[in-house]
């Protein structure tokens, strides 16, 4: 979320889901929208029924792209250009928001110097996307008095994946389709609670509500109220945490609810890296790939043994109920967390989730009028909620940017790390399906859900099928420069020749063996979506 | 039967959901009418949210390992060694060679805690969750 | 008149309290989050009784469980192999305010769980239940059981039924346990005299005045029975669905299930039965992957023409109550409704 | 509302004991089972062309069609082709080992009426299982009229029911031939699709009725050849597969329009399936 806290000066969605329903231009860029969020989708199709227009950017024909009016199936990780092009379009055809720009932004000139340097017979080369399609596209969304731009892991998960968002809100800013209701830009968050977690301050350089560590007052406010020197660098990132390898910088971990053993790139080198810990805690619902591992593992309880609240991609931070009480001997995180911490000698004494949130409201001023109360009588509220009186903010940025002048961030092209060639001449694209979750810890246990979808399929291209001699259900020996894989092949149109697609959910075919470690510099996000691999029929 | 409404763990839009309980155990999901997100529909993964929930495959004791096999044990053994083996790590390197991962499937109160417990107890800001993932 | 009575409104309650005496109470309450839903009722003076607004539930999980356990096995491997059914209690249970569209689902379900063998788990449940109806004065934004010919007033089926009428409500019966509640607690009841028959006439015409929308369904059931539905019309709706199962869960007629094995231990498991839905494709997926049904392209046309075809043809009725549960709540925005439209020709 | 709770669990099956496997070809196993229950096991009988819910233990059931002969009272013949979870893991028990069995369900085939008529079989693969029931039902009833029997396999080695066929082979009346996809080394009979052995048989279409059962691709090249011959389509009858879970016409999961399988089949007849939207028959 870097991309959007530098523009705009905070990384969440800036509308309410049900806006979306209210648009009359959708661009969904990088999201298989129908499949991860449905809800969304559900918005986006009933827009359309009102008349809306939808744009899908997408290299795969997924159902959205067969419901958009246009289809621009780019080359994967051409996304920069892409835009770029849109906004010089937008520029050319004077479609831009001349006083949005000159009221509500900032460094306009930086992006218009950097737009006119663009040719745009070259984007239509890179994009592999048809001039034609890009001036159509642009032209609908520019001209759009309320547009809203949906984007997911499709757009974050490459090397330039802050550049894509910048573009992103660059285009958004651009056309003035920021600062309204019905109208913006709309980072949709793979799990449920992503929002919350970097809302909490999960995150090794912000505490709760992105107050820096490493800035003196924030710091100092928190040694304050929790009553203990605080450390002021920031710390190591996930990758950094799990991909140190044998010399890696950690002796010892604590990992709860998560599955890094199959959702983080490189396996190898996370099964390197925890196997040489001198200590690994994990606490978990199941045994996963990643507690098999550990020295002690914790039976946790799952959600629907606790109270507490989750924060939505809408900034909607609503509760959890507690309906059955733990299973066997498992406890809530929030308790095996306390008994720790107490057990490590700093006493954590809360006799409820609610009161853990009036800490909370205490000290992230996003959440300030947020207490358990106020969320239990009502659909929950949308950050930020400074004050008890509040009603939270269905959109974000209205009057200022939360950053105060939206800053335009020129984006350049930069190509993935990784790309086919002769040794590896498939492009694999990675992300989710419909019927599964993550890593697929709980909807693998759900026996109707993996009878729908109950193994990983490899969506191939049928003339790539026909001269690799693979027929639909045919095994596929699939290998990277970092390991390999046996899948299922499904041969359909949806993928484009030479690129392939599958998913991360199913342990017996752990995906993230291949995909590369090369990562955005900014947001550290991993490039999922594209490597290089090579495929054999078995 | 009770219906007791909470908030669906299966994607970032976070569905109003109703979980049915019956004598101890969740047996039915289903939406919410009113709620802003679900209106009264919820996706494929939604309507079988309660699947998972008691699976014979649910960790219900602590494990830790013993001769290189991970064994049943007492919450006061796996705790009193696990704070023991983090706290000493921690102490040695001044927080530095502890790393915390947290969970974009946890609450919010369970995330503040666990950076809280980093920072204040571990003395580490090393702390992240596979938001990127 | 014959047969028919007056409760008072001030006298629901009371009554409530009585019958619930020696009956699991079940009826529309409106919870704190403002969904109302079919609740049982542990105390009655906590409660907000709902009988304003439509329940979001119907009454189908009540008698067929979204999942329930039909039998449990231990030992598989052994001679001592052994399949045991788990006896439930089930206390006589009163189902208060239930509206005609519920009511005729659940005598839809008694034929459906009965005519070719008889189901055991439901037909437990389903015995020793009285329902207690509820005439519609006021059919909701998506109602249209005027449609399907089985509302806003029904006239059999219940137990008791309640006809709104203002400050009292006049009261039927069409089976001996309703009969049964009027004598027991003849203190409530007084006669209803022919101003009040009137009166509940006049309910039923202004009621089926209020519908917001006319649905050709006879129309379009005709048209699929002549196989007169352009393709485009499947086309665009196999499109539109996304594969949520939302209209057959939500849907107060639609009973397919599914069984399966569930291991609980080494050496015992349970089978169970879940709710399922015939739109979804591994609902005719055969072993090693053959399937008889592109579920792409005809998942939604079988469901709709068992509801509009296939069932008016054995039973001169649609298996649609026109509830309205479905409308609106499709992710590709398509329903049963639209579904109708689109065959006659209307634009949506 | 009151109705009486029926005493008997519609769902529960009943033990039976694998008596014997009989090892047909690498696909397919014949089970020899027989109800634990002594009385039940003396006193259950069937029909040809009827099915078993088959339990097999944590894979749930499975509908597994009779392939033995009603008049061998004391054991049922189930012949599984291994084919998902549940078959495969049947096809890995043994003898001695434990079942759960509910049934017969599903409409049999029409015996009164195939008794005076010439029977011309088809089969292809297992198809074969459901039509020995009734091959040797009619043998057994001393059926007089003629008998034609075509059996086609992938290659030799995956010929089932050996014993059956070479019994079939020496019985009077009875004309029973063989064919294979693949031929192998050995084999002397004929090789091709098992619709090239019509042309080696005498057939009255207007006195015989037509048993046809086999993969949907065979079916669909001999219904082609039965109609050339001149064959009614009431007199053509064939055997549906279907997903099925309760086995007595509540789930639904085996509907084809408004018929269901386990119910109104799985014997129907082409008359009664070209009413129907049935893929197999369309290709």
């Amino acid at each position: 979320m870097a991309g959007l806290a530098t523009t705009f000066g905070s990384g969440a969605m800036t509308n309410s889901i049900n806006e979306i329903e209210n648009a009359q231009v959708m661009l969904v860029i990088g999201s298989n929208t129908s499949e991860a969020h449905p809800q969304v989708a559900r918005r986006i199709f009933a827009a359309m029924d009102r008349g809306a227009r939808l744009i899908v950017v997408d290299p795969r024909r997924t159902l959205m792209a067969k419901r958009a009016d246009i289809h621009l199936a780019l080359r994967p990780g051409t996304d920069i250009p892409l835009l770029n092009a849109m906004m010089r379009i937008i520029l050319d055809d004077n479609l831009a928001d001349d006083l949005f720009i000159e009221m509500r932004t900032e460094n306009f000139y930086g992006l218009r110097d950097m737009l006119f340097r663009i040719d745009l017979d070259e984007t239509a080369r890179i994009t592999g996307v048809e001039l034609a399609g890009i001036r159509a596209a642009a032209r609908l969304y520019g001209r759009a008095q309320k547009a809203v731009i949906c984007y997911c892991l499709g757009i974050t998960q490459h090397v330039c994946g802050t550049g894509n968002v910048q573009a992103i809100a660059n285009l958004a800013m651009l056309t003035g389709n920021v600062e309204k209701e019905d109208t913006g830009v709309d980072p949709l968050r793979g799990q449920n609670n992503v929002q919350g977690a970097c809302d909490m301050g999960a995150l090794p350089n912000v505490f709760p509500s992105y107050q820096q560590v490493d800035i003196d007052d924030f710091r100092e406010k928190f040694e304050r109220a929790w009553h203990v020197p605080l450390p002021s660098q920031p710390g190591l990132t996930l990758m950094e945490m799990t991909h140190g390898g044998k010399d890696g910088p950690l002796k010892a971990m604590f990992i709860m609810g998560e599955n890094p053993m199959l959702s983080d790139p490189v396996i190898a080198r996370v099964r390197e890296t925890l196997d040489n810990l001198e200590f690994l805690l994990v606490a978990d619902i199941f045994l996963t790939e990643t507690a098999a591992r550990a020295h002690v593992v914790l039976p946790a309880a799952s959600f629907a043994e606790k109270t507490g609240t989750f924060t939505n991609s809408e900034r909607r931070v609503q509760m959890v109920r507690r309906v059955i009480p733990p299973l066997g001997q498992s406890r809530t995180d929030a308790d095996i967390i306390m008994e720790l911490s107490g057990r490590l000698g700093y006493a954590m004494d809360y006799e409820s989730p609610a009161e853990i949130m009036e800490e909370i409201a205490m000290l992230a001023p996003i959440y300030g009028g947020m207490q358990h109360d106020r969320l239990e009588n009502s659909w929950g509220l949308q950050w930020p909620c400074w004050d008890r009186s509040h009603p939270g903010t269905p959109f974000l940025h209205k009057y200022y940017f939360t950053r105060g002048k939206g800053r335009f961030v020129p984006a350049e092209y930069k190509p993935p790390d990784e790309l086919p060639d002769d040794d590896y001449p498939f492009l694999l694209i990675t992300g989710r399906i419909y019927h599964q979750y993550h890593t697929g810890t709980m909807t693998r246990r759900s026996a109707q859900l993996c009878r729908e979808a109950g193994e990983a399929l490899l969506q191939l291209h049928p003339e790539d099928g026909r001269r690799l001699g693979v027929r639909s259900g045919d095994l596929v020996r699939m290998r990277s420069r970092r390991g390999e894989v046996q899948v299922k092949a499904q041969l359909t149109d949806a993928v484009q020749a030479g690129e392939v697609y599958t998913t991360f959910h199913f342990s017996e075919m752990p995906i993230n063996l291949l995909t590369s470690s090369a990562r955005d510099h900014f947001s550290q996000c991993p490039e999922y979506k594209i490597c290089a691999v090579h495929l054999a029929k078995v | 039967m009770h219906d007791i409404l909470t908030t669906c763990v299966y994607c970032g839009c976070g569905c109003g959901v109703y979980l049915h309980e019956r004598r101890g155990q969740v047996v039915g999901s289903s939406p919410s009418r009113n709620h802003p997100v679900s209106r009264n529909n919820l996706c494929v993964k939604g309507w079988h949210l309660h699947e998972f929930i008691h699976h014979p495959d649910r960790l219900t004791q602590p494990l830790m390992r013993k001769n290189g096999r991970l064994t049943p044990v007492d919450w006061d053994e796996a705790m009193s060694y696990a704070a023991r083996e983090l706290g000493r790590i921690a102490t040695e390197s001044d927080g530095k060679a502890v790393g915390l991962l947290s969970s974009a499937k946890c609450t919010n109160e369970e995330n503040y805690l666990l950076q809280k417990m980093a920072r204040a107890a571990l003395h580490t800001n090393n702390i992240d969750h596979c938001a990127r993932l | 008149m014959k047969d028919k009575y007056i409760l008072k409104k001030d006298h629901l309650l009371p009554l409530l309290r009585k019958l619930k005496k020696k009956h699991r109470l079940i009826a529309p309450l409106q919870n704190l989050h403002g969904d109302t839903l079919f609740t049982e009722i542990d105390q009655l003076d906590n409660v907000r009784l709902d009988l304003a607004n439509q329940p979001q539930n119907s009454l189908k999980r009540f008698f067929f469980p979204q999942q329930e356990v039909l039998f449990t096995y231990r030992n598989p491997t052994s001679d001592s192999y052994r399949f045991e059914t788990a006896a439930e209690e089930r206390p006589p249970s009163l189902y208060f305010g239930v509206r005609p569209c519920d009511l005729s689902a659940v005598l839809y379900m008694d034929v459906v769980f009965s005519k070719n063998a008889r189901d055991p788990h439901y037909l437990h449940r389903r015995q020793n239940t009285i329902l207690v109806g509820l005439n519609c004065n006021a059919p909701f934004a998506n109602c249209f059981c005027n449609a399907t010919r089985n509302g806003p007033f029904i006239d059999f089926g219940f137990d008791l039924q309640l006809t709104d009428l203002g400050d009292r409500f006049l009261v039927e019966f069409d089976r001996s346990q309703g009969q049964e509640i009027i004598r027991e607690w003849q203190q409530f009841f007084a006669a209803a005299d022919e101003t009040d028959v009137k009166a509940q006439y006049q309910a039923f015409l202004e009621a089926r005045g209020r519908f917001s929308q006319q649905v050709h369904l006879d129309l379009a059931a005709r048209r699929l029975a002549d196989d007169q539905v352009p393709e485009s019309v499947w086309q665009d709706l196999s499109m539109r669905c996304q594969d949520c199962g939302g209209c057959a869960y939500i849907c107060p007629t639609c009973t397919c299930f599914t069984i399966r094995d569930r291991q609980t231990g080494d050496h015992e498991g349970e089978r169970i039965r879940s709710w399922d839905a015939c739109t979804f494709s591994g609902f005719t997926r055969m072993a090693g992957d053959h399937n008889p049904v592109d579920r792409q392209m005809r998942g939604i046309e079988k469901r709709f023409r068992h509801k509009l075809q296939f069932d008016m043809e054995k039973d001169n009725r649609p298996s649609c109550v026109g509830c309205g549960r479905c409308v609106n709540i499709c992710f590709g925005g398509t329903d049963i409704v639209l579904f109708i439209k689109m065959t006659c020709g209307e634009n949506p | 509302m009151t109705m009486p709770n029926s005493p008997k669990d519609l769902y529960r099956p009943r033990r039976a004991e694998i008596r014997e496997v009989i090892v047909e070809n690498s696909q397919i196993k014949t089970f020899v089972l027989a109800f634990v229950d002594r009385a039940h096991n003396g006193s259950f009988t069937y029909q040809p062309g009827q099915f078993m819910m088959v339990s097999v233990p944590h894979c749930g059931e499975a509908p597994i069609s009779i392939s033995s002969t009603p008049a061998d009272s004391g054991t049922i013949h189930l012949s599984v082709r291994r084919a998902g979870i549940l078959t495969a893991a049947l096809h890995d028990m043994k003898q001695g080992d434990m079942v759960g069995l509910r049934g017969p369900y599903g409409r049999p085939f029409p015996m009164t009426a195939l008794a005076g008529s010439d029977l011309l079989f088809v089969a292809g693969g297992i198809g074969l299982a459901p039509l020995r029931s009734v091959i040797n039902t009619c043998l057994a009833a001393g059926h007089d009229r003629r008998i034609t029997i075509l059996y086609g396999s992938r290659t030799p080695s995956d010929i089932a029911f050996q014993g059956d066929l070479a019994s079939w082979g020496q019985t009077a009346g009875v004309n029973c031939l063989l064919t294979v996809d693949r031929s192998e080394p050995g084999w002397e009979g004929e090789v091709g699709l098992v619709t090239g052995l019509f042309a080696q048989c005498a057939l009255e279409p207007d006195e015989s009725k037509a048993l046809v059962c086999g993969p949907p691709m065979m079916i669909r090249a001999v219904l082609a050849q039965l109609a050339d011959r001149g064959f009614a389509d009431g007199n053509i009858i064939t055997t549906m597969e279907r997903h099925m879970k309760c086995g007595v016409g509540i789930c639904r999961h085996c509907h084809m329009d408004d018929k269901l399988v386990c119910k109104d089949g799985p014997v129907f007849t082409l008359e009664e399936l070209k009413r129907l939207k049935v893929m197999e028959l369309r290709g």
